[in-house]
């Protein structure tokens, strides 16, 4: 079957395909490389980088729920600078298409990650995390009000020249209003969802059961909760938006696309079956093609409402 | 998903022989080459129902038939589902996983200390390197969880079993043994595995007169380095550090990390 | 097992036991009286009532999930009058603690059927749903707002001396702020969770999978999320809290109270198990003897930081 | 949770026979006095492992041997779950449910329409009241998916059958010969079951000619009421008003309905 699953997006940004790995389920690069061809997926979004190192939160980190996983890393992360030396060359090498996904504590700070990887050869975009539900500060705030969504997004608009994608929080009342925010600051593309802020109950100790008590919510338990906001911000916004939320299979990228995404992120089913994005990424023609589409951009959005389809959104088709 | 791809690091293990070893504890013998290159102390990380894969210990490790031994207790429902597997089963498993323990220098005297599902791990190191001989201190809860003291001793080896209700060996923890051990055992060796405070508590006892490795249990999510979950405090170079069980450990020196 | 089973509320609203039906999943009534003894039960929460009959929405209504269900009914139901004419006397009869949920357009229709309810024979509270996700108008913005939270609230308190618990919407950024707004318009109890604002698509016939388009996710993939949020008004409030969300066993029960709820509300996992209320009452006893509790309200709130714990928000021990 | 009780209306049904009567359609029987006293029309609403029950009509209702029949399509994973169940095992069902079809009246000429899965129902129609003798029209998209024929012929029944590629029966769908069959029986009953465009042309078809019930699906909650998902539009005394199809219906008069 020839199908075009090639996704073309702003700043000449061009994916051989649509799954991308999601931020922070996929560490820096080398760790799944030994199971998955990381320069085969449409891109890796590596984890976190502030400009220092980060300490993360006390374990523990994970906690299962029904269909779901709560999280409290915290962000650790060994800061720009161990990036860029240990892991950087790494992805080049393997060819890797690399989203930078970075985060900071001040405006500045993110400002700072981001001028610091303008003209590092081998990173591609940037993903701006303003919606880690696990940090109290900084981080947490900037993505539940659009002033500071806005003011974080100029800021790193304004440091480099790469694709900028802004990564939404799913916990605010208006997903769409930060959404409007951030492209009115100048973001080239929207990522969503990050995370549903959780908690869990260790019963036998009574207290809650991570570390950093509440968590984030990710996995298929999230599905509708993403698919909702994405379907929500597509409307919202003309800029391209990299869905993601639960997804587990070639039919769960279709509902993303379907709903508006023009590319999608995927993360937690990873730790289950870290071989599955490249199954996804092979057997998505066969599922296109059953849904009547000839590539990826012809999906994009065409279970929006027909004024926001994507003809008048641009770009894709 | 159908038809589920196997990669390097990835195995498809068959189950060649299950045992109920104890009230709620069961050991699976996997045919499986690749498993049977690890390490003792590393771990099989297996898919289970659940959202996240389960890391149990090698019991056994025998490269020369191929085969590795998991020995686990039913606490819910990912080791609920494993004991329910039966013979001829397949079970997909990531691993061998982690950093095992370093071989014992052969010159200096050697023990063991397990406690509960602690012990199987050390069965495999004794096995590994029965030349030189640990002396073996194992402690349960009750009799009928002191696991595989009839393997140890066919090795060859004195094992001393202690139980919290008496009901077999020594009454008491398995700290009481280790303590004249080292009184008895100058520049000493200890591998140990189990419970955290246990463990807490034989790294106090071994602080300045033995050196311990210590096998160390924590949640994780990849169980290969990926995502930072399973992280304990440890000692770093300026400050308190977090260290992944699933990649440095779950193997440590007992005094890199903070109890 | 002698177990303290019963749940002292505000206003002299008692509970026999802290498992009460919750509203929209178990009709007016009747409907499961064939599968559960509803006088057994700590209370039902029926379905939402307007002053005059609602229509609801287009089907289809529900949508199964990972783990969830969403469901877009659109709070269709026949107006109080009928609720009073012919579902009251048959709960009555049958011995339930009745908690008449309520609904409206306006603040003016909330009041309305506040003040039907008043003095009817049989209505044990009312529970205020200023958060139901799936109207547009009125309901939705009511419970996303303090100040519309707090008229709501307000009008209705001034129509009834009922014991009046608001249900709070996860679908906002803070919860506790309208928990607060709610409190000190005199609500006498919260509960929460209602559903979570979610979206499928229907990927054969490229469109939202819901006849409402978007709907409301229940079940066990929302427990953390509902956790969380009683955990947090536990901290923000000093009133009671109904907690709900994905609750299907009584371990489940346990995780609510510990996290800060004083009674609980089952939904979804009914229409699997139409008896699984009362198999979770049966069970209560041996899960909060092995959590070494010797009642109910000795669990209440015990995840709680410290300074939050009962003791300190008085009425539950 | 353990030990599942049953109540009233809760049926504990063990499957005593399990058929594949055409490619991914399988018929169970199960042994269950309580569902055998089923109203045709009426449904089964069964435990799969899903967050919701799945509504499956009676193929057959056998109250003198307390058995009755469920035939469905594997069309998701609740029916391939289904599919997989093996004779012993048992199913958790709520039923019979709904509001079946109302007796023909015996003096009228009375006639089944049915299309695939909708087929099953309406045997069992035939079945209970067959002194009525319907004529019997069914359809399916192609020739192996013709449910029942063999069922409804042993009856003594007259069978017309219809498929889309015309590789069994007549080419095209039952609309054509329930035409003809309308234009030769004045005050005719017809009972119909089968994919809502079928019954909608069915309706349209029958409209100041028959009086026709017809059995609806729609995705449904409770199965029993309380829920309110199951509903379609139906035309109310003033306006139009929502009825629920598992308990108002699932068999509608079908002037009452908005189509
Ligand atoms: C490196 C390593 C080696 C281990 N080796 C053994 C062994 O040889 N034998 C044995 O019986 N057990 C061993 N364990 C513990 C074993 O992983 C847990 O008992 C098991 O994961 C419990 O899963 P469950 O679904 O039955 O329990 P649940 O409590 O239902 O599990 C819920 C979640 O918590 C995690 N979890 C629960 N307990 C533990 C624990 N103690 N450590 C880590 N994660 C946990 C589970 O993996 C799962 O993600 C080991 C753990 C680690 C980290
Ligand atoms: C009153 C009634 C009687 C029925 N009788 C039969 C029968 O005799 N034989 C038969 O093959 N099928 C029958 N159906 C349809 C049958 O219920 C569905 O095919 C089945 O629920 C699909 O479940 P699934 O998990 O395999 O599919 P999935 O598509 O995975 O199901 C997802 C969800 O949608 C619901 N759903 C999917 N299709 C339908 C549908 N057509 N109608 C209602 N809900 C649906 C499921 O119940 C489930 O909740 C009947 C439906 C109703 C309402
Ligand atoms: C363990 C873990 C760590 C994560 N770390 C980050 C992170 O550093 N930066 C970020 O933007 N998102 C992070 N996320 C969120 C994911 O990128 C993704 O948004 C979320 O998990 C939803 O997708 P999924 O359901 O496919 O996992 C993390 C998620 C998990 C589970
Ligand atoms: C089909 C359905 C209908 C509901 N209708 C109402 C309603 O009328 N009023 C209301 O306050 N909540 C309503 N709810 C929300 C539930 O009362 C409850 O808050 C939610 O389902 C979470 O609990 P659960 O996960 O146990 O179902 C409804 C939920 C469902 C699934
Ligand atoms: S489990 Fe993911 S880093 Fe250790
Ligand atoms: S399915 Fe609940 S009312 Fe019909």
């Amino acid at each position: 079957m020839v199908m075009d699953l090639h996704v073309s997006l702003p700043r000449g940004l061009t994916l051989a395909n649509p799954v991308i790995a999601a931020s922070g389920t996929f560490g820096f690069g080398p760790e799944y490389s030994r199971y998955v061809d990381i320069g085969s997926l449409g891109a890796v979004s590596v984890k976190g980088v502030s400009p220092e190192p980060w300490l993360g939160n006390p374990p523990p980190r994970v906690w299962e729920t029904p269909m779901g996983l709560l999280n409290s890393i915290g962000l650790q992360n060994p800061g720009m600078e161990v990036f860029v030396r240990d892991d950087l060359p790494f992805l080049r090498e393997k060819g890797a298409t690399v989203i930078v996904n970075i985060i900071g504590h001040t405006v500045d700070e993110y400002a700072r990650v981001a001028s610091r990887m303008q003209g590092e050869a081998g990173v591609a975009a940037l993903e701006v995390n303003i919606s880690c539900p696990n940090i109290k500060e900084g981080g947490m705030s900037f993505g539940h009000d659009p002033e500071q969504a806005y003011q974080v997004t100029r800021a790193v608009r304004q440091a480099t020249d790469l694709p900028v994608m802004v990564k939404l929080s799913p916990n605010v009342t208006s997903p769409a209003l930060i959404a409007q925010a951030v492209e009115q600051a100048g973001a080239d593309m929207i990522s969503a969802i990050n995370t549903v802020v959780g908690l869990a109950i260790d019963v036998e100790h009574r207290r809650p059961a991570l570390g950093g008590t509440t968590g984030g919510l990710s996995g298929p338990a999230i599905k509708p909760i993403a698919l909702r906001v994405v379907y929500d911000v597509a409307q919202s916004v003309s800029i391209p938006i990299i869905g993601m939320g639960g997804i587990a299979s070639a039919a769960d990228v279709l509902e993303f696309l379907l709903a508006g995404a023009s590319a999608v992120m995927v993360g937690t089913v990873t730790f289950q079956h870290p071989g599955r994005m490249q199954q996804i990424i092979a057997e998505l023609p066969q599922v296109l093609s059953r849904g009547g589409f000839r590539g990826v951009s012809g999906a994009v959005g065409q279970a929006l409402p027909a004024a926001s389809r994507p003809q008048t959104r641009g770009g894709d088709l | 998903m159908a038809g589920q791809q196997f990669h390097d690091g990835q195995v498809d293990a068959r189950i060649v022989r299950r045992e109920e070893v104890a009230r709620d504890h069961v050991e699976l013998i996997l045919e499986s080459p690749a498993l049977a290159r690890a390490v003792p102390g590393q771990f099989a990380h297996i898919l289970t129902p659940g959202m996240l894969r389960r890391p149990v210990s090698f019991s056994r490790i025998e490269p020369d038939s191929g085969r590795v031994g998991l020995l686990f207790q039913v606490v819910g429902e990912g080791t609920a589902w494993l004991a329910n597997c039966q013979e001829g089963e397949r079970l997909d498993i990531l691993g061998p996983l982690g950093h095992g323990f370093a071989p014992p220098d052969p010159s200096r005297p050697w023990c063991l200390v397990g406690g509960g599902v602690g012990i199987p791990p050390l069965y495999s190191a004794a096995a590994q390197w029965r030349e030189s001989a640990p002396d073996v201190i194992i402690g349960a809860r009750t009799r009928e969880w002191v696991l595989m003291q009839k393997d140890f001793e066919q090795l060859g080896l004195g094992v001393r079993v202690t139980t919290d209700d008496g009901s077999w060996g020594q009454a008491g923890t398995v700290i009481g043994p280790l303590q004249e051990w080292l009184e008895g055992h100058a520049d000493g060796q200890v591998f140990s595995c189990g419970p955290t405070p246990m463990l807490a508590a034989v790294a106090s006892a071994c602080r300045g007169r033995a050196a311990a490795q210590v096998a160390l249990e924590q949640r994780m999510g990849c169980g290969i380095g990926a995502c930072l979950a399973c992280v304990v405090p440890a000692r770093g170079q300026t400050q308190m550090e977090y260290r992944r069980v699933c990649t440095e450990g779950p193997v440590f020196l007992a005094e890199e990390l903070i109890w």
